[in-house]
């Protein structure tokens, strides 16, 4: 059904653990999600969580999807390259994507395009650097 | 002239003396109050039981640093306190204790008193603007709102009181009252009484105008050390105003039948009724929310003062026809029941009805899951 | 009004029960025997030495780097009345810094260190409550007296008693 | 007065105008700012509310007065060592906090928890629920100005904890699950003081009924501030108790039953208008089912291994999970990515308050300034894991 749905976007499917994955390319995420929120099959509303990991080559932005209709759920995955982390926002799709992208921009530095507000969420304006990206120094803070 | 002033200073000087042991013991008494109703024991350290906690309390006010905020308007900042303050007690001028206990027995004591007892607002919205303080500026603009429009319903039940003896003097009100006490015969008036004066005093559930969750002591909420001690004095003086009128005007004074009719008895019974009316006031505030400012607002323009209005009908029916007593104090008994339980019927009913509904349908759910399952 | 009414009557009624607190400073409500209060080292009696060999994995296992320790050689050994080749030659805890895991507890292989029920150590400096091996050792034995600790390989299967 | 005087420009929104003046009533926006400290904001959180009157034109919430990059160091820390942190999210659900980053470790490694362990978490899962929607039910109550509720709810919360105390030896901060079991085994008399302990709960679950459920001023302060529908609710992620208050049965443990809720017989109360009432209304009737639950558990309960056989240190697959369970606040989910190190790779929390407040802004419109304390109550925040 999931690659039905989205087989003219080039989706590769996987599986972790009890969970499909799916990625599919950054140029057709906002395509996808409207898809995938759309397609009565499917109608994944509920975006539970919306994660960025830095796997120091590339960036993965993983959103993890539920049906509350359906009870059914799975993540999909978009990779970015590291030196240009650009997505669009899907902020029009879910709403409550929000503040998770104002988070991964914030931590990760990624941009999110088409978000309307991506001032600093958690930390203080005028933080300079992306502390969640594995090359920020972990263990350099001084105790005051 | 001399010794009249002198007498005039004596009886004041007393006067503060007598307001501020009241204070004192009211703050300790609501104190107490309170955390029995939550099952704690409450100031426990200073002195037998705390009782020497407020005396702490005070000195400790006295002594703090008295904070101006730089862009105070400094002299509001600094009269508010009193315009707040010395009506409160000049009320007290003409209160009696006793048949002749009273440092001035007025003729038109309860105009006076009313009269008075309007100027604290002034104060309020003074301290509101005068802090420099948004959440000031919101307190004071409650608090003119909310006092003024509490007033009338105040002013038309005493009205109604003063219908009864023909008077607008407390001791001929209160010696109108040796065979059956006001509350007996308006249960309407009392209520309204008690809820607007609770109101007018700024306590739980109407005390919108410094709520410490929403705007963090209102008006007060810059004013530290002395100038804050004065504020506190006024409101408990003014809590004590009301449960000692709520005992002269409804519950018979020192007028009670059977009793002796000696000065230092009559006295006690005043002062034992007011403290009772005062300890229903600290167990309201112990036990309700508060109401947002327009349904307050709502409450009092809707609710009171048109009840206020029927309790002055009624009584002006009882004196015009010269019904039986017993026929006012019924009819005003049932306006009073009918209005709560219209008041029940509308807000708890509905809510307990929609609770009943959506616990059936979720234990529905819930058996149809268990059957499937197995 | 009628459920105002019924607040009213709630209140009331509490009232006239028990209160339910306690006045603390004079008044000190029992911990439990599980009580995970600061961390501090056991005290072998029948030697008269630590149970610490300061093998540092306490150290290496503590989420927030609170401990340090060194070892040093056994006397004792040399003398033949410990079986402990290594012991503890210094230890300090910052206090300020323990989170109260309990996971030094975990990894220690000697029951050296336990969680006493020492709870009530605030100090007014940061990093004022940095305790030293006798500290460590004092405040062990007064939590060993209190409890009746034995160490866990000698009781293994013996279940902990019930608390109040 | 330095009240924001005629003709200079003001920032507002982000945007510098012109003071913002209505022609017809002359009157102006006042923006105010509710915290950091703030009575009603329950821990360091700040919105700035734009209002007119009383009226709420605009609200911007600021949060990360609390963040500790809890995410980034549980990249140095072993997953033993993560458990700490994780009680430490949200600190008045500290048990549903752990158990879900066990779960996580747990479904990587496959591991397979003993019942007697499961029993033991439901339980104090649980109770932590009870312990949690105690507080908040007190602290709610106090928000709409009723000073009684909120000793009551912690007279019953200190009876909870003290019965945590007596089993991992902490009130707060436990660090009780283990991936894989719990840490010790319950103590001899866990049934017999969960029975005596839940008396006095039900209890006072009743009083808060007879208190200030259906009181009528109550009722007036809550009933119809702050809806939100259904939709709007699931589109904009509200989670928990506050989602199923809009009308939406999305309870993790019924749709995708983990520990061992599938066995145990319980109801999920939802509301319809999904106002501030609503929200009250839901947790209260959780409580109850949470006793309930606890009852069963006990009486299914039997003796048994408390640990499955694991390593000491937890080194999980290379691959990636998501767990997630129903926390008192909501859905909290963890993303776990393993390296197939002692330490993961990327741990992502998906906090329910955060998504919660999220939702905040949508439900304020045009609310009063006294219904904004409301609804920022009823939602139940614990800032530490807003902030993580």
């Amino acid at each position: 059904m999931l690659s039905q749905a989205l087989a003219e976007l080039n989706p590769k499917m996987s599986a972790a653990l009890d969970e499909v994955v799916v990625t599919v390319e950054r140029d057709a995420l906002l395509q996808a999600a409207l898809k995938l929120r759309d397609d009565p099959g499917l109608s994944f509303n509920y975006l539970m969580c919306l994660s960025v990991v830095d796997y120091e080559d590339r960036f993965e932005v993983v959103y993890h999807l539920r049906s509350l209709a359906k009870a059914h759920r799975f993540a999909l995955k978009v990779s970015l390259p590291y030196d240009d982390p650009r997505i669009s926002s899907v902020i029009s799709v879910w709403p409550g994507a929000d503040w998770h992208e104002r988070e991964g921009h914030d931590l990760f530095g990624v941009v999110f395009e088409g978000h309307p507000n991506l001032s600093p969420l958690l930390l203080y304006d005028g933080f300079e650097g992306y502390p969640g990206r594995k090359s920020y120094p972990f263990n350099d803070y001084q105790e005051w | 002239m001399l010794r009249d002033l002198i007498v005039i200073t004596i009886q004041v000087f007393a006067l503060v003396t007598a307001l501020t042991a009241v204070v004192l013991s009211l703050v300790w008494l609501e104190r107490k109050t309170l955390a029995r109703l939550q099952r704690r024991m409450g100031p426990m350290v200073v002195g037998p039981h705390g009782l020497l906690q407020p005396v702490a309390d005070a000195l400790k006010l006295l002594v703090k640093e008295d904070i101006i905020p730089a862009l105070a308007d400094k002299p509001l900042f600094w009269l508010a306190p009193l315009v707040v303050f010395v009506p409160s007690f000049v009320i007290w001028v003409t209160i009696p204790f006793a048949q002749s206990f009273a440092v001035r027995n007025m003729e038109l004591g309860l105009f006076f008193i009313v009269a008075f007892s309007v100027l604290s607002i002034v104060g309020v919205v003074m301290a509101g603007w005068g802090s420099a303080n948004k959440y000031a500026v919101l307190g004071g603009l409650r608090s003119a709102a909310q006092l003024i429009s509490y007033e009338i319903p105040i002013i038309m039940v005493v009205i109604a009181v003063i219908m009864l003896p023909h008077s607008m003097n407390l001791v001929t009100i209160v010696e109108g009252q040796r065979a059956i006490p006001y509350a007996l015969l308006q249960p309407l008036g009392l209520v309204i009484f008690l809820l607007a004066g609770v109101a007018e005093v700024g306590r739980t559930p109407f005390d919108i105008y410094f709520a410490e969750s929403e705007v963090m002591g209102g008006p007060f909420i810059e004013y530290s050390g002395a100038h804050w001690a004065v504020f506190f004095l006024a409101e408990y003086v003014n809590t004590f105003t009301i449960a000692v009128l709520a005992a002269l005007l409804f519950l018979g004074g020192w007028a009670f039948p059977l009793m002796p009719e000696a000065t230092w008895v009559g006295f006690l019974g005043v002062l034992v009724k007011a403290y009772l009316v005062v300890l229903v006031i600290f167990w309201f505030r112990g036990t309700f929310p508060r109401l947002r400012i327009d349904q307050l607002m709502s409450f009092g323009w809707k609710v009171l003062i048109p009840l206020s209005f029927v309790n002055f009908g009624l009584t002006a029916a009882y004196l015009f026809y010269g019904l039986s007593r017993w026929s006012l104090a019924l009819a005003s008994l049932f306006v009073t029941a009918a209005v709560a339980y219209t008041i029940y019927r509308r807000m708890t009913w509905p809510a307990r009805a929609t609770a009943e509904q959506r616990l059936a349908k979720a234990r529905a759910y819930r058996r149809v899951e268990t059957t499937d399952a197995r | 009004m009628l459920a105002s009414l019924k607040g009213l009557w709630v209140t009331l009624t509490n009232t006239f029960k028990k209160p339910v607190t306690a006045q603390y400073p004079k008044q000190h409500l029992p911990v439990a025997r599980r009580y995970m209060g600061f961390p501090v080292l056991m005290w072998d009696e029948g030697v008269g030495e630590p149970y610490c060999t300061g093998c540092m994995v306490c150290i290496r296992n503590c989420p927030t780097l609170c401990m340090s320790a060194q070892m040093m050689d056994n006397p004792l050994f040399k003398e033949g009345k410990s079986k402990r080749r290594k012991i503890v030659e210094s230890f300090e805890i910052n206090f300020g810094r323990c989170i109260l895991c309990n996971i030094c507890v975990e990894v220690c292989n000697f029951d050296a260190i336990e969680m006493s029920h020492q709870h009530e150590l605030s100090v007014v400096v940061r990093n004022g409550n940095r305790a030293t091996l006798p500290r460590l050792l004092e405040m062990g034995k007064e939590f060993q007296k209190e409890v009746g600790w034995k160490p866990k390989g000698a009781e293994e299967g013996a279940k902990e008693e019930a608390t109040p | 007065m330095s009240l924001l005087p005629l003709g200079e420009k003001v920032r507002m929104r982000g945007i510098s105008y012109p003071m913002a003046i209505d022609k017809q009533l002359d009157s102006l926006e006042l923006m105010i700012n509710v915290g950091p400290q703030h009575p009603a904001t329950h821990g360091v959180f700040r919105m700035v509310v734009w209002i007119d009157g009383e009226r709420i034109v605009d609200v911007e919430p600021h949060i990360g007065y609390l963040h500790r990059g809890t995410e980034k160091l549980c990249e140095g820390e072993q997953y033993s060592q993560i458990i700490t942190l994780f009680d430490r999210l949200d600190y008045v659900a500290n048990f549903n906090n752990e158990l879900v980053v066990c779960m996580a470790a747990e479904k990587l490694m496959g591991t397979e928890v003993p019942e007697r362990a499961q029993y033991i978490r439901t339980i104090l899962c649980e109770l932590n629920r009870i312990a949690s929607h105690m507080l908040f039910y007190g602290t709610f109550a106090l928000d709409a100005g009723a000073m009684t509720p909120v000793m009551y709810a912690f007279r019953e919360r200190e009876r909870i904890q003290s019965l945590f105390e007596a089993t991992s030896g902490a009130r707060l901060m436990h660090n009780y699950f283990r991936i894989g079991g719990v840490r010790q085994d319950a103590p001899d008399d866990f049934a017999q003081r969960i029975t005596t302990l839940l008396e006095p709960v039900k209890e006072t679950i009743a009083e808060a009924d007879r208190l200030i459920t259906f009181n009528e001023a109550f009722l007036a302060r809550t009933r119809d501030v702050g809806t939100i529908d259904g939709n709007t609710a699931v589109a904009l992620g509200l989670t928990g108790p506050s989602l199923r208050a809009s009308g939406v049965e999305y309870d993790v443990r019924r749709t995708e039953p983990y520990l061992l809720y599938d066995r145990l017989d319980f109801i999920v109360p939802t509301g319809d208008r999904g106002d501030c009432w609503d929200r009250f209304w839901v947790r209260i009737r959780e409580m109850e089912e949470s006793v309930r639950m606890v009852e069963q558990c006990l009486q299914q309960m039997q003796s048994g291994p408390i640990m499955a056989p694991t390593r000491r240190i937890a080194r999980p697959p290379k691959g990636e999970v998501y767990a997630h369970a129903e926390n008192p606040r909501g859905d909290l989910g963890v993303y776990l990515v393993s390296s197939g190190a002692d330490r993961p790779y990327r741990l992502k929390v998906r906090p329910p308050s955060f998504c919660n407040l999220m939702s905040m802004k949508h439900m304020m419109r045009n609310a009063y300034m006294a219904d904004a304390i409301m609804i920022l109550g009823s939602l139940d925040i614990v800032l530490g894991e807003v902030d993580r």
